[in-house]
């Protein structure tokens, strides 16, 4: 057991599967010298050598492309972007080369794509996106959103012994905040699968990511007021677990639907379609979604903490769905 | 905004070496130079017998040429070793027969057959498999094979493996980004990629002095950092000596090459594309400098063969093709059961969304 | 009046508005001379010269930026990708920079982003798509669908009009297919307001697009049985007409929705979403959506044909839904 | 790959008239000459006064320094006429002061404050008004400012206005695909976008010979059809020189001029940069170099001013820091109520989707 940070679970979690697979390497900005802007890949260069710890120029499409070249003769690379806003600059390699390959020619191409999005940090309108919806519309992707150090690590490993191209999302503001004691032996969290974080009969709360944690501050808060709110973790949303979603709004009636992104194509949308086409007999109340407002990301503190949905405003909303 | 002009002629250089010093080419066998002129024809042949289909509304969608530039093509594809990879897009479809596709394949293919490589899923030249044939399938946005060819270098250099891998683009092509990111990464890598620049004139209706500023590509590779050229693109000779150096030097770790071949698009861009914009003559001019009709010639006079022997090997392509071509047509079309399959190597994710609604009425 | 095609109405609003307004321009490949890979800008280069008929190299990063800069000076341009499908590779400038900068400077960029989309035509996987959901998430754009001639040239000389960028969806398959008789008169079709094409009280269909026909056929076919079909078609989807929606299914207690992009992170979900929040207590049955299969754009055929929501998937999932 | 190194010379080079020529730069005034001092030096303290800030916690996020680079930027900026455009990015902050932004404007940016130029929206020099200010706001994505400013110059053209558009770009920055589309475009349009190139040494930690394989960026020039010069970019006048040359040639319809500025960038990337992959050494070389002293001793040699009045211009520009200074930290933050404005023209479109759930508990 030892208690490692949200961050170093990735940075341990790209350890592990360099030394186990010869096949993985890192390539992006800043990964090698320095170590990636955030430190997540500290050190990696002294244990794996510049052959494997690739320093890029800045150049998404590049080395996003080189990536998926390599993964056709069977590498597995792990490509960092600075910040995952930068992501938008390879979204066209991304959907149209990585996505498509197994489908069209029946070889695939398996890489994993990371790097830390998400608000809270006063990022401003580029260093703060949540970019998950741009790529769920596309058939051949794959995309997780760890929300504590066990599941970033789990969720590393098992994205890296993917076959098919994941989008790895970690939240840069859980980076230093979520520690978890991690046993030492492997550790593979499944996608595809969901978690209950927290058990409750009086309606669920799917989130994922950051909104985890504030999900289940407000869950405690409501807790006390005698209203029984179940979180769950989706951890994955491409695939989701379908399963586990309608398997609790079956008991509980009411969906209430939580995601840092913004509300109007946000990936919720599809859990609130799922759940209304899927449970509509057990619903007993309106398919909740608390989301950011739809704008982009504003940078001062006072415009970001309205811009992004708050505990409070969790609580409200999950209390009303109770109440109705 | 400059003037369109297209009347460009080609440059009489072939390859790095001197005039004294012996060329790659010297040392091809007599077969060998009948190979290459074997795969250029039957590019030539394939394509006139798809356009024909096309005509008979076999061909599902557009119809893309490569009339003129057959020549180059194949022979840079030639140039290669079994290990090395290349990547073809529309108008290279004679690197794929080069790399033991059978016409049947891009026939299938064409005509949207189950039979095909993408078993009807993807189109034309868009298919390709690394490890049976060297092939990396493209996609139609223009750019992004540059970047893909680098990793494969990449990827092979990692693993201790001495392969090159090549890939064309046309002058439009390399007006992208994805194009120069991509050449930008292996030159700074010194990785041992070609990319055959193909100057035929145009980018579907835009000429290519509205394309780029500079009056040759190698100035592209200047720009970059890397080795350039430009050389006759329908002389097979020159583009085989121009592809076997810069092979050589990739291997030797001395990085990119980018290799001009000066050519021209006698067809439209697609089928469907009726030329307007062309200037009068332009191409009947460039059809004095077909690359066929010069390698004939040239094969005659160095001795390699009569014309005789080459009638004949025109005479078993043409056979060859139409029995590939019968197999083609004899494919059915895909069973719509596929659609589903192979968006992941896992199960399809939502398999049973339109069942419930499948019933008929 | 006189009868136009959807193609030639687009056609007609590029003229009228380059005509009215000098500091309209087009922007794209092959787009003067040779006048559109599909015709749509065929003669304007005549009309208008060189100057403002403008081919382009290949560089949709380029000529996008270019346009957003001559849009940041007052200029109006309309940009052309060739096929629409490659506007994957300008979206990060269009995500990133036109969507912003209102938000952050005050001053707007007004600029139309068109191009042929959409299935049905044997495409393959890079001329087919429906790039709606790429930009649904993304506060700051503007995005519109027409299905009729008569829309196609009201809503883009709306679009042009607007100062917001606006991606403007035409439908390939639609192009020569659609007919309508137009008024001689200016038609501006406003942003974000919705029709009902079709009246019914038994359930409520609501669509865009391409599907609009099927839908109406689907409701037609359904007439003869006695169910009666209200059929929606959004016309916009950023902003859309969430009030026509929800009115219509407080009249009729059912939504199916139906789009022709794939279903997980469609559209369609946020339609399915709101309705399943706002209109809860009207809901008679499952919020239910036909959409294509979750896999890229198969080329062939049968493929397309199985891969694209039918009239008869359309009314078969709108039977079952009447009956629930 | 190639080792690190980044112990380039900055080369002699001051613009392209010949040493006999008289230089632009010979017909400023000395009142002129000083307004290029003034701006460069409250550039410097200014970003000095905002460590401190920075270090107190009052600014908001990170902190971007331009110290070794500020002459190069103000330069630029300076030799452009008022119509003309200017992008700056993050290292040209010395940029706004000289388009008149007051130094309030960039503090209460920093410090995310409301009466800042996006009233706390966008951070640090994310602003600009093209058309109180001629100042394109740019994006944190490198290199989509560049066909953002040949749109620029585009519509100047169109209608008839003799305008250029300048904009600055890093060594990493010239590696993206956005950079070399838009400069390709302002290439074949013949467009007057003047690109200060920025070659720092470093882009984040990544040496300028990791990011490309030539020697010098005037081989991008070239390799863009393009006109391209390698200056000295610590040579205050030197930068004015080619910006001014540049800008003629730009209305003279001759198209796009980059200018490679040979500088360094003394700090990290951001304040929390530590600069630990920099050779030892190296920093201090440059510090010999610094442009403002080098700018001091040229004025005094010249005889534009004595050493005591430059002194009070420094008095001056300190004084006027402190009181703006004064006036950004009075500004309060930014009133919540205004996050949904200006998502459009028109009215917020999702104005109520969180407003059932404000009421407090
Ligand atoms: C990124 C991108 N933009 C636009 C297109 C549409 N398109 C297909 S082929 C073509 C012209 C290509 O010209 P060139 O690269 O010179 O090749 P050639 O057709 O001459 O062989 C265009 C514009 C595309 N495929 N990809
Ligand atoms: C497209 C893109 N990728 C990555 C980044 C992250 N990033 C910000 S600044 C920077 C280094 C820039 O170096 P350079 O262009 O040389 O400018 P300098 O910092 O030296 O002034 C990087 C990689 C970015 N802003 N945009
Ligand atoms: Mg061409
Ligand atoms: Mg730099």
């Amino acid at each position: 057991m030892s208690t490692v940070t949200y961050l170093e679970a990735i940075r341990d979690g790209l350890h592990e599967e360099m030394e186990r697979d010869e096949s993985v390497f890192l390539i992006g900005e800043d990964v090698a010298t320095y170590g990636g802007a955030f430190g997540v890949t500290t050190g990696l260069k002294d244990s794996f050598g510049e052959e494997r710890i690739l320093d890029t120029p800045i150049s998404e499409v590049g080395f996003t492309g080189a990536a998926i070249g390599a993964a056709m003769m069977g590498m597995r690379p792990v490509v960092e972007f600075q910040f995952l806003d930068f992501i938008a600059c390879a979204f066209n390699i991304i959907t149209n080369y990585a996505a498509t390959t197994r489908y069209r020619t029946g070889n695939g191409v398996p890489m994993v794509m990371r790097g830390p999005m998400g608000g809270g940090v006063r990022g401003g309108p580029f260093h703060s996106q949540n970019p998950e919806s741009f790529f769920f519309n596309t058939p051949g992707l794959k995309i997780v959103a760890p929300a504590t150090a066990y599941d970033a690590k789990g969720l590393l490993k098992s994205s890296i012994r993917d076959n098919d191209p994941v989008i790895f999302l970690e939240h840069k503001y859980l980076y230093r905040r979520m520690k978890d004691d991690l046993p030492s032996g492997e550790i593979l969290v499944p996608i595809g699968e969901g978690l209950v974080r927290k058990k409750g009969g009086d309606l669920s709360i799917i989130t994922f990511g950051s909104m985890v944690h504030r999900s289940l501050e407000a869950a405690d808060a409501l807790e006390k007021e005698g209203i029984h709110a179940e979180v769950i973790d989706l951890r994955s949303l491409l695939p989701f677990d379908e399963a586990l979603i309608l398997e609790s709004i079956k008991k509980t009636g009411k969906a209430l639907i939580v995601h840092e992104a913004t509300l109007t194509g946000g990936v919720g949308a599809e859990f609130a379609a799922r759940i209304s086409e899927k449970a509509f007999e057990y619903l007993d109340g309106p398919v909740t979604r608390v989301a950011s407002l739809d704008t982009p990301v504003p940078y001062s503190p006072p415009l970001e903490d309205m811009f992004m949905p708050s505990t409070q405003i969790i609580t409200n909303a999950a209390r009303k769905l109770a109440h109705y | 905004m400059a003037k369109a002009s297209t009347s460009k002629k080609a440059p009489q250089k072939r390859s790095t070496t001197k005039k004294s010093q012996a060329r790659p080419s010297d040392t091809l066998t007599a077969e060998q130079k009948l190979e290459l002129f074997r795969w250029t024809l039957m590019t030539r042949k394939l394509e006139e017998r798809l356009t024909n289909l096309y005509r008979q509304n076999k061909v599902v969608g557009g119809l893309y040429r490569s009339l003129g530039q057959e020549g180059e093509t194949v022979a840079a594809a030639y140039a290669l070793h079994k290990d090395d990879l290349v990547g073809p897009l529309i108008r290279n479809l004679g690197a794929l027969l080069v790399r033991g596709y059978p016409a049947r394949d891009i026939a299938m293919q064409y005509m949207a057959r189950g039979g095909g490589p993408t078993q009807g899923k993807d189109l034309n030249v868009h298919f390709g498999d690394v490890h049976t044939h060297g092939v990396v399938p493209p996609i139609s946005m223009l750019g992004d094979v540059v970047p893909v060819m680098v990793g494969i270098a990449l990827a092979a250099r990692m693993k201790g493996e001495k392969r090159v891998a090549l890939t064309y683009i046309g002058d439009g092509g390399t007006s992208t980004g994805a194009f120069y990111e991509g050449m930008n990464l292996a030159a700074v890598w010194k990785l041992p990629v070609i990319v055959i620049a193909e100057n035929n004139g145009y980018a579907y209706s835009t000429p290519t002095n509205r394309q780029m500023a500079v009056d040759s590509m190698v100035k592209k590779a200047d720009g970059l950092g890397i080795f350039g050229i430009t050389i006759d693109g329908n002389d097979i000779l020159a583009v085989y000596d121009a592809v076997h150096e810069a092979r050589e030097r990739g291997l030797r770790d001395e990085g990119p090459s980018l290799i001009e071949v000066m050519t021209y698009r006698r067809k439209g861009h697609a089928e469907h594309d009726m030329q307007k914009y062309v200037p009068k003559g332009e191409i009947e001019s460039w059809e004095k400098n077909d690359p066929i009709d010069r390698y004939i010639a040239e094969l005659v006079k160095t001795g390699v063969a009569t014309k005789e022997q080459l009638e004949a090997i025109t005479q078993e392509v043409t056979t060859e093709i139409e029995s590939e071509m019968e197999i083609a047509l004899a494919s059915p079309p895909p069973n719509p059961s596929i659609t589903l399959e192979s968006v992941y190597f896992d199960p399809p994710l939502a398999e049973d969304h339109l069942a419930p609604y499948r019933e008929t009425s």
